[in-house]
């Protein structure tokens, strides 16, 4: 069963420095607010999973809580560069990390093959891609009944995951509406999850195949307002495209972007994604 | 009758004519997503977008931000998962046209958007595959667009993230399971076509004022020309006033989120 | 595009003499009414695919429609035997057929596979079974990463799959809701597939994540009322579990099911499940 | 104060007793279904029930008579697709017990559901497989309910449908990932657990009124007691009563439909 704890409980029992943690959310429910808790919370040498690092892991990598990320995407969706990320491969600030890249369809496969309890994802993938020359955990398998070549990747299994969502009823049940990305297999996939929501409600309202997480598959759940912006959840606001763009100017030097953290994360009031 | 317009803007409307109404179109963000819209809302009414955020059939209003913008979901026919998508109709053969960006490309139509310079010190990171690399190969064709350049139009690619036809043109040979991969690249200068039997990228078509000095001067190989080189049809009036609102509500709509 | 065509002429078009067909509906939704228009036509030599044979491939089996079946539950559930099943197998009436048995993870698994594209599912299954003495189309592969042995089976892609639905819009799209099964990716793994539906309505009602089958996934659909019992059909109708208990005694015996099959399929008006 | 009860009625109240409250169960259908409910019904309300059918959390008011009965559906928490069923909640070990019945069990609490007689050519056809073959090795642990016979409980199964601890008890020794097997087998006349040694039945707990003959009587192998051997708690006047309810209930609503 779930239980209920604040963010910054929920934070300080499951994420331990050295964990690998999975916070997902594909463009949409991206869980900001758990990410500013981590911030917070001076977690260090997490090895961070995610499709899209999008702008949460640029802040938690230029925060220097990441020692490798695991990723497909690492750019600002529709802006550019993350230079947060960018300076931490390319210059080593403030610290170095290690990267380890996929293609898309091999991260949802290997969440598919974490949340189903198997130790690798089999797919159609990676033909012709340089990229099993740099990363080792990208293998051929035959298969035995028609001798094709498949891809190999190991499953994600992450020591907790973190996602954003719609609400949770009063026995701790989730409910996750829009545009569901890899946010249940991350959640089965874990060892632990936490998931932040908007509300905590009597009635779900779900429908009969809602993609509803049962309270006994989470480990805390917390509730974050708006915990998701700059990130949106769907049926409770938008999404800040505005602020997308001015990231681009905040991350891309170190100082402005160490004061924006200051002001926003480590003097923040509030759990809320902190968009000025 | 000459109308005015922008060389991007020919690149749009002769991106969108590309699509075929009815066919399935597994969409990349930007020009790519651009195009598709475009495709939709004057000639292929019928067209289907798929974007790897999980949604199947959507036709926004406006141009989406990100790839999982709210629009395509609340416009979608159905959103399904991320894993399912990838799977079922990208792997599953339900994917007529995989339309892609990309930072560089070679010859034989090799994407790179990875990394400029060595992978273990590069000196511009890219953000990497993202979808590519798999709807390349699952997709039943690969149309391409972006902007032409000698920076982008490179001999061979850095990195080849995602195939095209690989650095020899033979990577797509006796694999099974595999789609024909790039027929076409649409560039702002002209319109390109891998040659039947080398594999080649050869151009096809110029776009109305171009020469073909221009093209060779953007391009980072010796470009071959067709032998019947055709003129890109101009964009009707209508095309680049529908691709006008389309933008124009775009812009007004991010400027406000 | 799916097309919309009387179920006499999807089955027509569709269900070929020796075509390796699924019929799908996880208790739910069965489709019977497709089922007998199938048997109307004498259709014969299929080689039938279903995880739970139950009785409507009871009763395409006792009208000799088959030369093979899949499945890996062949029962009447809740109620004991598929005699007609049985008498084939057992006996050869009204004609031998062969089976392959599997277990429902490692079809469930098949399905999925089906729908992805992929010559084979990998699935942690079979330990201590032995049925993979007794299917051949059981193997098991190593996983290059861990070393553990993971049993292996190809995937299911049918001829023609047919499945039943709540409702299609105008367009052609499906909306299936409840026990959703396997239907989807019976649909998805097909080449072709036929869709009946209980009604086509302006406007599905779906919501965001629902189970909806686009119209160009769809080869045909045709209506038809009732078209699942006596399974049933969830917002429709309810389960006629009085005439699963009943069949036992009609499927029973050779001559009671033929009078049952001339009253109630070859002589019935309509395409209904034909439960008297 | 001895209250009147059928031998059926304790095998179920003693099957559901098995069931602790919160443990997630992976529901087989007949008499698990009814002691699984049961528990629910009684000391159990938090118990959490999952049907194959991909009903995840259900609350039946009645037995379902199938796997996927509307019921089920109609009063789950959610529904999800059956390959999800099988890989997300069950492969993916969020199942703490599978409760399963069986045609046919041997001293190592192996299950045939397969045939009797020869595979080429049965004696018996039974039904198969379904989701046993799996439920019994990736769910935590596995409690088995069926009525003791000497027809059921054979030294050994024809045919190994579903592992118990095989042929030679050994049958879970050194695979990976691989759940308890089999801890309790609940009858009409007893409780047996396998021996934490050899893995063979051994009967730990005789019902109220039953004697050590009759349960030998019943099996088809030479079985042994427990040197501490208990008798089986009887059922409660309330359990008694919520379990005829419930067959009442679900003998009317079957009866309508």
């Amino acid at each position: 069963m779930s239980e209920f704890l604040s963010l910054h409980d929920a934070v300080a029992r499951y994420v331990q420095d050295g964990a690998t943690v999975a916070m997902e959310g594909f463009t949409h429910l991206i869980p900001f607010a758990a990410g500013h808790e981590v911030i917070r919370q001076k977690k260090r040498d997490l090895t961070l999973i995610r499709m899209t690092p999008d702008i949460i892991y640029d802040q938690m990598i230029g925060a220097g809580c990441a020692k490798k990320v695991i990723f497909s995407w690492g750019g600002n969706p529709g802006v550019g560069s993350l230079h947060r990320l960018r300076d931490a491969v390319e210059k080593g600030w403030p610290c170095k990390i290690e990267i380890l890249e996929h293609s898309h369809a091999a991260m949802a496969c290997a969440f598919e093959a974490g949340a189903a309890g198997l130790p690798l994802a089999v797919f159609r993938g990676y033909i012709g891609s340089e990229l099993p020359s740099v990363n080792d955990q990208i293998k051929f398998i035959e298969c035995p009944f028609t001798g094709e070549r498949l891809a190999a990747v190991p499953s994600v299994r992450p020591d907790v995951s973190i996602i954003h969502a719609q609400r949770a009823d009063r026995q701790g049940n989730v409910l996750v509406e829009g545009i569901v990305g890899v946010q249940k297999e991350a959640v089965l996939a874990a060892k632990h999850s936490i998931v932040t929501v908007e509300e905590i409600v009597d009635d779900l309202g779900a429908t009969p195949n809602a993609c509803v997480i049962p309270s006994w598959a989470i480990s805390a759940i917390a509730v974050a307002e708006k915990g998701a912006l700059p990130s949106y959840t769907h049926g409770y606001y938008g999404r800040s495209n505005r602020f997308y763009k001015e990231w681009d100017a905040i991350a891309r030097d170190r100082d402005t972007f160490t004061q924006w953290l200051d002001n926003n994360v480590f003097n923040a009031a509030d759990n809320v994604g902190g968009q000025a | 009758m000459s109308l005015e317009y922008t060389s991007s803007e020919m690149m749009s409307v002769t991106a969108a004519r590309a699509l075929e109404n009815g066919m399935t179109c597994f969409v990349g963000i930007g020009l790519p997503s651009e195009a598709a819209n475009l495709a939709r809302l004057t000639h292929a009414p019928d067209v289907v977008l798929i974007y790897e955020s999980g949604t199947l059939q959507t036709k926004p209003d406006i141009l989406p931000l990100s790839i999982g913008d709210g629009e395509l979901c609340e416009s979608a026919l159905t959103t399904v998962a991320v894993p399912e998508m990838f799977r079922y109709w990208l792997q599953g053969g339900k994917v007529d046209v995989g339309f892609l960006g990309t930072a560089q490309i070679d010859r034989f139509a090799n994407l790179n958007t990875t990394l400029i310079g060595d992978y273990k010190a590069p000196k511009v990171r890219l953000p990497g595959g993202g979808g590519a690399p798999e709807i390349a190969t699952n997709a039943g064709e690969v149309f391409i667009t972006l902007k032409h350049s000698k920076r982008a139009f490179v001999k061979d690619v850095d990195f080849v993230t995602t195939l095209g036809f690989g650095r020899d043109g033979k990577g797509r040979d006796n694999v099974p399971n595999i789609g024909k991969g790039p027929t076409r690249v649409i560039t702002d200068l002209c319109v390109m076509k891998p040659d039947p039997g080398s594999k080649e990228l050869v151009v096809v078509s110029l776009h109305p004022g171009v020469s073909r000095e221009e093209v060779i001067e953007a391009t980072g190989w010796e470009v071959r020309f067709a032998e019947q080189l055709e003129s890109t049809p101009e964009p009707s009036a209508n095309e680049l006033e529908i691709l006008r609102e389309l933008k124009a509500r775009t812009e007004r709509a991010h400027a406000d989120a």
